[in-house]
């Protein structure tokens, strides 16, 4: 089968969707590799790298999309792109599927059998191909640096000849994937950290980490079995507020996580506790992008509020390209591998297999999720 | 001064002694310890050395052979397992 | 009378060589040395007592030591190692029954028919013949020659208890009577005695029986006691009564380390009757340890493989797991570890950790890398991991995780699982690996845990 | 006596030299106040705090030069602003004074009396006064962040689903206080952190922080009875080039801190050795601004050479103003509480103090300091 | 003759009950009841003797009981507490003494002048004597009425030996002789004895006197045990060994807690008069301390500073740090740190290291919080600092420190300070902290200190 | 059997004893430890007992005596001593 890898579109993004050494061990498995010219600049991986593993290097992006019988990216394709793909080809990528319902029809009408990399289940043996889950990891330590680095302070507690320097404060909002290692960073650098989460069960999960959690009173709240938080009554919302106003008044950093997958995220810092921050203090509201948990956050920006900076930057693992890269590409070499035949040497898509079941959203012309087949229609 | 006296005495102590004796053992020597100890418990080969040499009644030097014999086996038996086990333990010990 | 004296003051130096071995044998550095000074005390009174002048005939002695000396030889060379114990039983039923026929020799020796005297000789006798028949049972049911399963039946205690008062009767019977009488209430007391210690042993699991042997070997210290006092022979008594206290608390150790009383073993059949014990069955084969143990087969091990999970996280246990790791190094071991891409609850939680408690990132091992060599570990010390060691991925088809590489370390020689209950992790599933042969539960916050151990090493 | 404060003049400058809480206690040790409208707003201190803490605010930045008895700033003055001062006014500040000849002069005309911050002995005394040392530190812990953010990797190592990333590696080029402040950051990081200074005697001093020394053998080095290192011959200068290509070579992250106060820093990164380097790498150059120990360091600027990324933003403690201006602010108190009279309530230069003898530079239209007056004439 | 074996089995009961006083003893839980149980003992020994037929008149034992009981009494109850070692001396020399007495009065009592009862009662002539004398010295010593230094002068070996041999000879002429000579004999026994105690004991210094006296209360064992062969009295031989032999252990256990050797301690004083000891002068007062002691002062503080300085960092020794804070917090003591601000080689350094082991951020306290409350520390434990917590930086002018504010460690009840050697820190000057009453080292890596310490806490 | 060998038994086994009492003494009990087992070697006062009410010469009995007077300080004064010290240590275990 050939595999085709074109180069990302977004401007700023650094990371490349397959890395050489998983391309040799595609093209070990019997697949063959072709990359658009220029493919791995943005992370440091040379074209001579891939061909060393392999890989045809083509300068013609167009060429790369239409010869493909499995295309392997990081966004979404333009509905052009779909456009040239062959029929019956695999394209797996980010797909945003709860919002752009006319690529999913596209990819449906073409015949393309999309895999979304959101949609891969969580349990606990597909957590090798869960992009949003290395990712959020990635995430969650670049948040807590550039949050650093934009503080007039240091973390840690330092007893010095020139003075008692106090520790920051670090409150993390939201102790899913990313959370959990924004604190653990956190902590690295000497911050006290403070944590909260509506799911209860995390707050052992905090205190594994050494971070405190905050405790308040909610009720009942709960999980789906992917792991991911049920939406707050408005009632809950409202406590969850107030129960945080004074840390988030305490603290020099607060960052939010609670990017809810599939819906819009909460707003979780108002304005009004904004005002209350000491100036200087820093908030990284990762979920910028997407609406915000944050007043105030500006997408894919930073800006400063009241003395407060709001860093609203998002794609943060790209800050870290080359690891975020290793990570997203071998996602995508297990996810592919999951679907291999060995002996036919070319990847089949099996809906028996509940990975695939999850992700794969179009399939011989049909919608097959059924989510997004109830969204949709 | 009465045999009993002095054999309260020697009893009370002899118990005492064995009680402080053995203090904390490791769990591999429970093994070898009871073998050895049992062991010395053979010590009623003694015993059946008089009662076998005696001669005081055909029975008694019949009884006495058996307990020679019974006693002799679980001396030399038990010294010999227990170094057995032990040397096990030691090679064992040595080897890392 | 100078003969007598120079026997009796060897018998004081025998009796001082069988005090510091017995100390001896406490002690692994010392233990093989303690046996040798013991049988060089067993030597000297042996060979001193022949010296005595009431010994008139060595004939019947000459015939019983050859023979029962090449016995016990040829049997303590040939039996097998796993065979140990089993072995130990025999000997000391051989004991029993030794100082069963001292005191009954001692019987037709008497010069006075002493109350006194026939109290220490029934003594003898009974405790003698307790001491064998408990110890061919323990010896069968080891050997597999008798259902190792703890054998009861309705009315057993009430049969005991009568058993027991009838010994009593005969017993007082026969110090009182005199004449041909005697003879019977005699051999009703050997009958007996023989019976009682079948029924005490029965209803005792093969997995009891060390404690039962050693309970069994301190009776024939006793029995010994008891047959020196009948014919007035210090060292037996000295000798004995050492047997027999040691004895005791050599049981009671042993029943620390298995984590029971003493009463729960020996009685813990009787009640067997009552419950039905199907659901006990299922969790019974995970085997408890305690620290101390755990210690002592580190201690022995060349090679250790540390897996820890989210409990290591939870019971903030990594500075410890650091201290073992460089304990046992210094120790001579090799240590690495094996870390699982999805222990914990985050990518990378266990570095997180392990990086805080400064373990050098040169030991850290990949899954894929450790797999392969499992077999070659001694120890795999699993520390509040649970699913990301369960062999239910490989073996079980339909679990929830099958099919998920997991870290086999059910493949290395010893696995020591250390998590505070049989319960289940993140996947909500039982662990097949806890009920393994090889495995060994330290039930325990991890952190504890590992504390304790780290103080065995002293 | 009046203290003046006025605000910093160079660009970007953050921090403040004087912060309330010290403006406090010398008013309650006798002084009287004035600062420049404004002065603390870089660092988050209002003029109301300054107010609250008993300090007069005046608009007029002139008026605070020429009132005071004692004027305490960070950076050193202009000529201009020397000419305004009262004779026998005393002057704090970072004065430079192995270079400013002319500043020097004009304090000694003026009849100012001078103290050089950078000239505070460094006896265990007076640690708590002296600057270089505690804006050092800071610089450390900032130079490791903004090269963390500038790395395309992450620090600690991770064994996650999507495969193992491998720990980053920093090598920090002298052991100082800055340097060994750079280790323990990176280290708290996760970083492996190798570790190279002149002075044989920090090698333990590195490894107490956990890092590893790296063995080059350079014959006999040594140090000044301040704890500066000597220079080296060109042949030991050789030897450690030499030594360090390799390590250079195979780090992430390359942090260079000799800075050699009073002499041209050396150079110990050269272009050869960045060609060597993995693309994306980040080297961070302390002194890029007194002459850089980088080639290719350029002063102020971040700038990309071959691939790698080339840190030479200089005036590091000021990323974290905050604190920094704390740490200054505390080593100014304890300078002036040093020699302050509690009877008369004045700042007096008594020769015979050691820690004064070494740092005053000029005192009754003399030069007094021993060494820059052999310099001068 | 049944009175005689009730009073023999009553005695038995009496050494049962000394056994478990003994080992009572030795434990902190219950060291106050077996006192008890031992003085129980020693009751019942007392009140079945005076049962004894061959007590015929009471009159003089009232009085000496009377007398004897009434002094003991009151001395203990006025003794100050920190004159009980000397109290103990002086009650040891009067046991010695009475046991001289003992053996001495057994010569008018024999009925044959058997060599063997000879031999014994010279024996507690002459063990008594020397306890006696030489626990008077020790009693000297230690309520300075005689000085406390080790008393020595030249051929002072010489003359001992010559005084040993003169008193093995009278000792040998005693049991062969008769008549008159005997009483000649024996004085002299006497009298040389009681100059061996005073020889004995002179030489040794007063610092180790509590050594001396445990070693004294051994021989007054030895004494009684002597006594009671002499007398053919079966619980002054049971008692009087059990005392004797228990006592060379705890002496030998002393000895260790103090680093030395039993002969060290005995004849180091000779020594010294060679070694002109005027450079060990300075240094031999700093007092040197083992974990396991330490221990025992950690386990009974309520509140414990830890000071931790650069050496901490060089041994890596804040993991093992938290963990003995987490260890004092569980039994029951407050934790702080003091963290003086150039602790260390950099700003902040023992902050880095302490955040790494996790140390909660509120636990470290500034030095200008520590230094007002310092009094009301009972432990204060430095680890590898020296400069921090150097008083000379207050007391003595012209110190290169002098003026620096320090941790005023020396003000806490007790300090401990853990280091490998006596060398000085970065500034390269002395410490005198290193030699206050109140300062004990405990040399060593401070990991490895810190790990022995926690050890204990078992 | 001869008193001798019971003797040496008996003495033999108190000594063994002896040692394997005591084995491991915290520091601060090493005083209060001395003090209690310097009260048991006041056993002498029993021998002292006989000595003093057997009346078998002037001096024996004036010997007895003073060994009465002697052998009770050491036992009165040794229990009480070691007492006040281990209620004193008590107190101080307890306030914690
Ligand atoms: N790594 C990730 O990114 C991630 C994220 C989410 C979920 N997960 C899932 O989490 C699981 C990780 O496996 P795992 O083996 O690390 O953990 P696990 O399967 O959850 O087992 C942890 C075990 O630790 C024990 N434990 C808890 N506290 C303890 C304490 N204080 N002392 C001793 N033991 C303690 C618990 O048993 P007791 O209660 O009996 O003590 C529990 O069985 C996987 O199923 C994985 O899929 C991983
Ligand atoms: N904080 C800063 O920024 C900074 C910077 C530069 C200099 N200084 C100076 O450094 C000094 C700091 O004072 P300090 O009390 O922390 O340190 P220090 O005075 O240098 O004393 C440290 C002590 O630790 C002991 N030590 C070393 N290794 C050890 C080990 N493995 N285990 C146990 N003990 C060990 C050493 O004694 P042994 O050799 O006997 O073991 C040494 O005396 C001050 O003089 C300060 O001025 C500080
Ligand atoms: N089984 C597996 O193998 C596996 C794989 C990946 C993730 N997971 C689990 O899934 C869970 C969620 O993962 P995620 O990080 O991608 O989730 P997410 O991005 O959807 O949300 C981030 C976090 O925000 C929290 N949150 C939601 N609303 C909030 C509010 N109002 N206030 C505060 N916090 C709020 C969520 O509970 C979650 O913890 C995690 O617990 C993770 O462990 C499991
Ligand atoms: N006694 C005190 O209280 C006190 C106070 C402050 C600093 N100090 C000591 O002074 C010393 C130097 O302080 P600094 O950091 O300000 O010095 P610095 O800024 O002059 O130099 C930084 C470091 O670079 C090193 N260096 C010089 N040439 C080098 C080369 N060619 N290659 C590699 N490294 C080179 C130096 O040895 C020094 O460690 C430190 O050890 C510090 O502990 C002591």
């Amino acid at each position: 089968m050939l595999i085709g890898i074109p180069k990302e579109l977004a401007s700023g993004e650094n990371r490349v969707a397959i890395i050489p050494t998983d391309a040799k061990k595609l093209i070990r498995a019997g697949a063959t590799i072709q990359i658009e010219a220029g493919l791995g600049l943005g992370s440091g991986f040379s074209d001579a790298e891939y061909t060393d593993a392999g890989a045809t290097v083509i300068a013609d992006r167009n060429a790369v999309l239409a010869n493909a019988d499995i295309i392997l990216r990081i966004s979404k394709p333009t509905l052009d792109e779909i456009g040239q793909m062959k029929s019956g080809c695999i394209h797996i990528s980010y797909l945003d599927p709860f919002n752009e319902h006319s690529l999913i029809k596209a990819f449906r009408d073409r015949g393309v059998s999309a895999i979304s990399m959101e949609m891969i289940p969580r349990s606990t043996r597909s957590q090798k191909m869960d992009a949003l889950s290395s990712q959020a990891s990635l995430a969650g330590y670049v948040m807590v640096l550039l949050a650093t680095t934009r503080l007039p302070r240091i973390l840690p507690m330092m007893m010095t000849p020139a003075g008692t320097l106090k520790p920051s404060t670090a409150f993390i909002i939201g102790a899913g994937v990313a959370g959990l290692q924004a604190i653990a960073t956190a902590k690295r650098l000497g911050a006290k950290v403070v944590a909260f989460d509506t799911r209860s069960v995390v707050a052992e999960q905090v205190r594994s980490l050494g971070g405190k959690f905050l405790d308040i009173d909610l009720g009942e709240t709960g999980q789906t079995k992917d792991g991911y938080a049920l939406a707050l009554t408005e009632e809950q919302m409202k406590l969850q507020l107030e129960g945080q106003k004074k840390q988030i008044a305490e603290s020099d950093i607060v960052i939010t996580t609670a990017q809810l997958f599939g819906r819009k995220p909460p707003v979780l810092v108002t304005s009004d506790m904004i005002k209350g921050m000491k100036p200087g203090s820093v908030i990284v509201d990762m979920a910028a992008e997407s609406g915000g948990n944050v007043e105030g956050s500006v997408a894919g920006k930073t800006v400063v509020v009241d003395g407060v900076t709001i860093i609203g930057d998002g794609n943060w693992s790209n800050f870290v390209s080359r690891d975020a890269s290793q990570m997203y590409s071998s996602n995508l070499f297990n996810l592919v591998d999951e679907g291999w035949n060995g002996d036919d040497k070319k990847m089949v898509i099996d809906m028996e297999n509940d990975i695939l079941q999850g992700c794969v959203i179009t399939h011989g012309g049909e919608i097959v999720n059924e989510t997004i087949k109830n969204l949709i229609n | 001064m009465e045999n009993a006296v002095f054999l309260a005495f020697i009893l009370m102590l002899s118990i005492f002694l064995g009680f402080e004796l053995i203090n904390k053992v490791p769990a591999t020597l429970h093994t070898p310890l009871m073998s050895g100890s049992n062991a010395i418990s053979g010590i009623t080969l003694v015993g059946a050395l008089t009662s076998a040499g005696a001669e005081h009644s055909t029975l008694a030097t019949i009884l006495g052979t058996v307990a020679v014999a019974m006693a002799t086996i679980n001396v030399i038996g038990g010294y010999m397992v227990t170094d057995r086990m032990l040397a096990m333990f030691k090679k064992k010990g040595g080897a890392k | 009378m100078g003969i007598e004296l120079l026997v009796n003051m060897a018998y004081v130096v025998a009796a001082v060589l069988f005090i510091f071995g017995l100390k001896m044998l406490g002690s692994p550095a010392t233990a093989r040395k303690g046996n040798l000074v013991s049988a060089l005390g067993m030597f000297i009174a042996v060979i001193v007592t022949l010296l005595d002048q009431s010994i008139i005939d060595f004939k019947w002695i000459l015939a019983g030591v050859v023979v029962g000396g090449a016995i016990g030889a040829l049997v303590a060379r040939r039996v097998e190692m796993t065979g140990m114990p089993e072995m130990v039983a025999l000997f000391n039923g051989f004991g029993g029954v030794a100082s069963l026929f001292v005191g009954w020799a001692a019987l037709y020796d008497m010069h006075d028919a002493h109350t006194f005297v026939l109290i220490t000789i029934v003594l003898s006798i009974l405790i003698g013949g307790v001491t064998f028949s408990g110890s061919m049972v323990a010896w069968g049911k080891l050997s597999e020659r008798i259902s190792g399963k703890a054998i009861v039946f309705g009315g057993q205690r009430v049969f005991n208890i009568l058993l027991i008062i009838a010994i009593i009767v005969s017993a007082v019977m026969f110090t009182l009577s005199t004449g041909p009488a005697t003879s019977i209430y005699l051999y009703l007391v050997i009958g007996l005695s023989l019976l009682l210690g079948i029924m005490l042993v029965i209803p005792i699991g093969g997995a009891d029986m060390p404690v039962v042997i050693s309970l069994l070997n301190s009776y024939s210290g006793l029995a010994a006691c008891a047959a020196g006092i009948a014919i007035n022979n210090i060292i037996l008594i000295v000798a004995g009564a050492l047997v027999g206290a040691s004895g005791i608390i050599l049981t009671q150790i042993m029943c620390k380390a298995m984590n029971r009383s003493l009463s729960n073993v020996l009685f813990s059949g009787f009640s067997a009757v009552s419950a039905s014990g199907t659901a006990a069955k299922i969790e019974g084969e995970a085997k408890a340890m305690t620290a101390e143990d755990a210690y002592y087969v580190l201690e022995a091990a060349a090679s250790v493989v540390i897996v820890p999970g989210y409990g290591m996280a939870v019971a903030q246990a990594q500075h410890v797991v650091k201290e073992l790791q460089e304990l046992l190094e210094k120790n001579g071991a090799e240590v690495v570890y094996a870390i699982h891409p999805v222990a914990g609850r985050m990518p990378g939680h266990m570095n997180v950790l392990l990086a805080e408690a400064d373990v050098s990132y040169d030991l850290l091992l990949e899954m894929d890398a450790v797999n392969p060599r499992m077999e070659t570990f001694d120890v795999a010390i699993v520390i509040g991991a649970n699913d990301v060691v369960n062999p239910a991925a490989r073996e079980m088809e339909g679990s929830p995780i099958y099919g998920m590489p997991v870290i086999n370390v059910d493949m290395a020689r010893n696995v020591f699982v250390m998590k505070r209950s049989m319960a289940s992790g993140f996947a909500g599933i039982d662990n097949p690996l806890f009920f393994k042969e090889n495995t060994r539960m330290l039930f325990g916050d991890a952190k504890e845990m590992l504390g304790n151990i780290i103080k065995a090493f002293s």
